[in-house]
């Protein structure tokens, strides 16, 4: 059979920063693990089905939460609509079937998360911002999974394609999805397990620092500096001792397999604000 | 059995202003269109929506000045984005939103359907969302486990949901199955249930297919047959939802005159489902939306 | 049309005692009710198929709690396997649907009982008799759905093709079923409505008398005297004023149903013990 | 997808001494009765058992010794009268047992399945099965409403049922559909699910109609390809209980050595499913059950 195409495949050289992020994302999932996805979901649509087609092939994937296992085809213009879950193998009834499965700890262990707002303890905001809850300056689409999956004990990824100080604060207005709350051992004390693991931006890798819970730098994406992540980015995130490393480039293989099988139409970069 | 077949206009004289209304719709799917135009054709006001997660159908109720108050996950248009209507009525304060995570809003119609005083949750523990919604209490476990988040029953006034078919006792079918919650207990939880459906058949063709079904007539008050009375939303595995109409509707959204042009055009002006979709494109239009072809 | 044959036929004559329990439990069901049943009832069921068939065509069935209107063929030997349901309009799943209706006061709300032991205040036991409940003299089925039914605002109407000393009892052994427990408000205290409204059985009908909630006397089947009841029940019923009323005969069209349409095999007759 | 398919003695191997093991039945019908012969075969012992209604599998593991507890709603072979075996068990103090209402049973199973602590019913309230119940608790409503029974949660070791249809990665499909709560929330509150299914077939054959499958292989530890692997319960729609051997159990019942002989005939004696199945009467006695005339 040979070495699969992904082991041994050279950096790309030609990847743009959608492909990395999936690379990163997809690094995250194993076999064994079942991931799903919510609506408008791009990257971590895509990054499943890396996973699935290199490193994880018995990754389970719930697509849309609903469809166990489609036969991919291209991801279309919606990620919570049927054409992303037909001709799946079980279709999970949201009542009975999805929210059991997401309340037992022993599955769907990882889920991404992607809100308006994450602040440094990794709570996020989907809610409000700005004025009281009932009379807000912005009025964000709402909570809906987030506010259960952030205390179900499960290991959160989040994924931010606009990486600005707007979207990454200090403290979010509104806490729609527990993090580390106040850090330190908040959680635990709440009896929550699980808890943020990793923040992909488009322009760095971020995870949390194992004793306060603070959010510290990881890796920054080759050709952005540390100063482009640090005034991005509003509040200072722990840093690494020595050097910053460098987020390694998506393979060849990984993104051929985006643009050609994965996501032919091009539907990750409507995650992707015009800058 | 019973005969519960009526019209829309019938069918809608059930809700009345003030009702709590518990709406089928998950984003861009499955709503029962047709009854919110004639709601919103018959000027209800005051009405509270529960929803999953409304789409289209609530900016069309917040921008004819329907409802002052929503309980649910969230409210978005999936792709064509937020619901600008509703969040400026929120912003404004003329919407109050009761925002819940979704094991909580089961919860909550859970306890509704089953006559209980609550069900208990282990999500939102530690979010912002528990202390600002007196519906919601932390509450310790009588057996010495960990502490759960106790949500209160919720018995909307009434359901409105659509259907691939029912027979004319309000027997309600989904084809292949129904796929989301709202389904699944909303109609159970509500005082009075309201359904549209593609096809009324005879029960004889219900008969054939016993686990399809998933609602008993007498559960039903009222059934009506609406043929893609989803529009524009989608409603697997008939139609995908119509995202010209969709964009059409956020395109009017910036300005008061586009938005009432909009409305006149696809709401108040059709004298009927037939004459709305005929305006909409007609049979073309929606051969294209059975073909998928048109999102 | 014509008057239905139900309304001018005479009495049978030639009725038996299982068909007029049956006429006096299909008497009780009534047009918008829903009735269900559970194993071994064949009493219930062929009342439930009576009144549909005469005074109650709108009568909702849920045959064996699971098939919604089956269209009925002759009973079979079981009143819970899927010959009972089959052809029916819904299959009511257990767990989502069933209990979810029948918890909701709205539906179900009539609901036969049946049972070894009942009391004078209408408590059922269907779990020990005598000695310890972890060392009982006698282990009985178990009690089922009947502590549900008893205590969720149901009206309950017991069954007993057996009236003797044991089966009708000053006090339950053990409380499965919820009556009118100690009598008086107590069930009322408790926050339960409905509560027991009859019981039939192979010698007479009798119901509650409303203050006390103990059982009385309604009327003695033709044929049997006032005292062999008395002999039969292991408790004193509250008599009516004056002469007791004799149950009335079935009439020729209902015993014509039930022999030649609902249960032309007999399978009624399993629930009398020969005496 | 991983391969879960394996053989009845290699799935009973997942079942110790001393675990609760939650068994698929409803009186006489789908319990997964060629499993339950493998553990008594293998002689398991201090079993506690989970059932709705227990049938003849309960009666069987009484008799031949495996089990010396039960939480269940009831234990009944319906038309072939009590369960005699597992009665005098219980009259000896040999088995203790947990008498549950249904709602109560299905509170306990949903809130082990949901990772709650507990979950109410209104059930039982008055009976007098809640005082002596250490996993039953009356609770107030935290919103000032009636009290409900707190039910603790139950997480079975392992879970045995049976299913029409699976694939060799443990997806599982009902035909029709699944209508016992056993299929709906005891394998989901199980640590380990074990299958048994009329039929191995390729998954493509569950993309046909993937609303009939209802449980994910992922949460499926073991599974079985075991035709009539129900018998002598009925399997709906595919065949009827054995009426014949239902009775010659119950006529064995007053006898120690009727009992013995008949365990040996049936249980222990035949090597494997193939040579039970000719002990019970072979492909003629199938196709009659099949045709549910031997009921």
């Amino acid at each position: 059979m040979g070495t699969p195409a992904y082991l041994d495949s050279p950096p790309a050289g030609d990847w743009t920063v959608d492909e990395l992020m999936i690379a990163v994302l997809a690094s995250c999932f194993s076999d064994g693990d079942q991931a799903c996805n919510g609506m408008a979901s791009f990257l971590p649509v895509a990054a499943f089905q890396l996973a699935k087609l290199t490193h994880a092939p018995d990754l389970v994937w719930l697509a849309g939460a609903v469809g166990l296992e489609p036969r991919p085809g291209p991801i279309p213009a919606s990620t919570l609509e049927a054409p992303l879950w037909r001709d799946a193998l079980m279709y999970v009834e949201q009542y009975g079937d999805f929210w059991t499965l997401a309340l037992n700890g022993r599955w769907l262990q990882k889920f991404c998360v992607g809100a308006a707002q994450l602040d440094r303890f990794g709570n996020a905001n989907n809610s409000v911002i700005g004025g009281d809850f009932h009379a807000p300056k912005v009025r964000l689409p709402g909570t809906a999974g987030l506010a259960d999956m952030g205390s179900l004990d499960k290991r959160l990824y989040y994924w931010n394609p606009n990486h600005n100080p707007r979207s990454l604060v200090a403290k979010v207005d509104f806490v729609s999805c527990a993090g580390y709350l106040g850090g330190g051992d908040e959680r635990e004390r709440l009896g929550l397990s699980g808890g943020p693991e990793l923040v992909v931006t488009n322009l760095c890798v971020l995870d949390f620092e194992p004793d306060s819970k603070h959010m510290r730098l990881r890796s920054v994406h080759p050709d952005v500096t540390l100063e482009q992540v640090l005034e991005a980015t509003g509040f200072e995130p722990v840093l690494p001792p020595g050097d910053v490393p460098t987020t390694p480039e998506p393979t060849a293989e990984q993104v051929r397999l985006i643009r050609e099988v994965i996501d032919p139409h091009g539907m990750r970069h409507r995650e992707f604000r015009r800058r | 059995m019973q005969v519960k077949k009526t019209t829309l206009a019938e069918a809608a004289s059930l809700v009345s202003d003030g009702d709590v209304v518990a709406l089928q719709n998950m984003a861009t799917q499955a709503a029962p269109m047709a009854m919110v135009r004639e709601l919103i054709r018959q000027q209800r006001r005051e009405l509270g929506l529960v929803c999953l997660v409304g789409g289209i159908a609530l900016d069309w109720l917040a921008a004819a000045g329907c409802m002052n108050r929503f309980t649910g996950n969230a409210v978005s248009m999936e792709q064509f984005g937020l619901a600008q209507h509703y969040r400026h009525a929120v912003e404004d304060g003329r919407i109050c939103m009761e925002e819940l995570s979704e094991t909580a809003l089961l919860a909550r119609l859970g306890a509704g359907a089953r006559n209980l005083p609550f069900l208990p949750t282990r999500g939102m523990i530690g979010t912002d969302l528990i202390d600002i919604n007196e519906n919601l209490t932390m509450l310790e476990d009588p057996f010495g486990g960990p502490p759960v988040v106790a949500c209160r029953a919720l018995v909307p006034d009434v359901a409105l949901i659509h259907c691939h078919r029912a027979d004319r006792h309000g027997n309600v079918q989904y084809e292949p199955t129904a796929l989301w919650p709202d389904v699944g207990i909303m109609p159970k939880a509500a005082r009075r249930v309201i359904v549209t459906t593609e096809q009324i058949v005879d029960s004889d063709v219900l008969r054939a297919n016993p686990d399809r079904t998933v609602l008993p007539g007498f559960m039903v008050d009222a059934v009506v047959e609406v043929p893609w009375g989803a529009h524009p939303t989608s409603f697997n595995p008939l139609y995908g939802y119509d995202a010209a109409l969709h964009l059409a509707w956020v395109a009017a959204a910036g300005s008061d005159n586009d938005v009432a042009a909009f409305l006149e055009s696809y709401v108040y002006g059709p004298d009927d489902h037939e004459a709305y979709l005929a305006a909409v494109g007609g049979a073309e239009r929606m051969a294209a939306l059975a073909r998928w072809e048109a999102g």
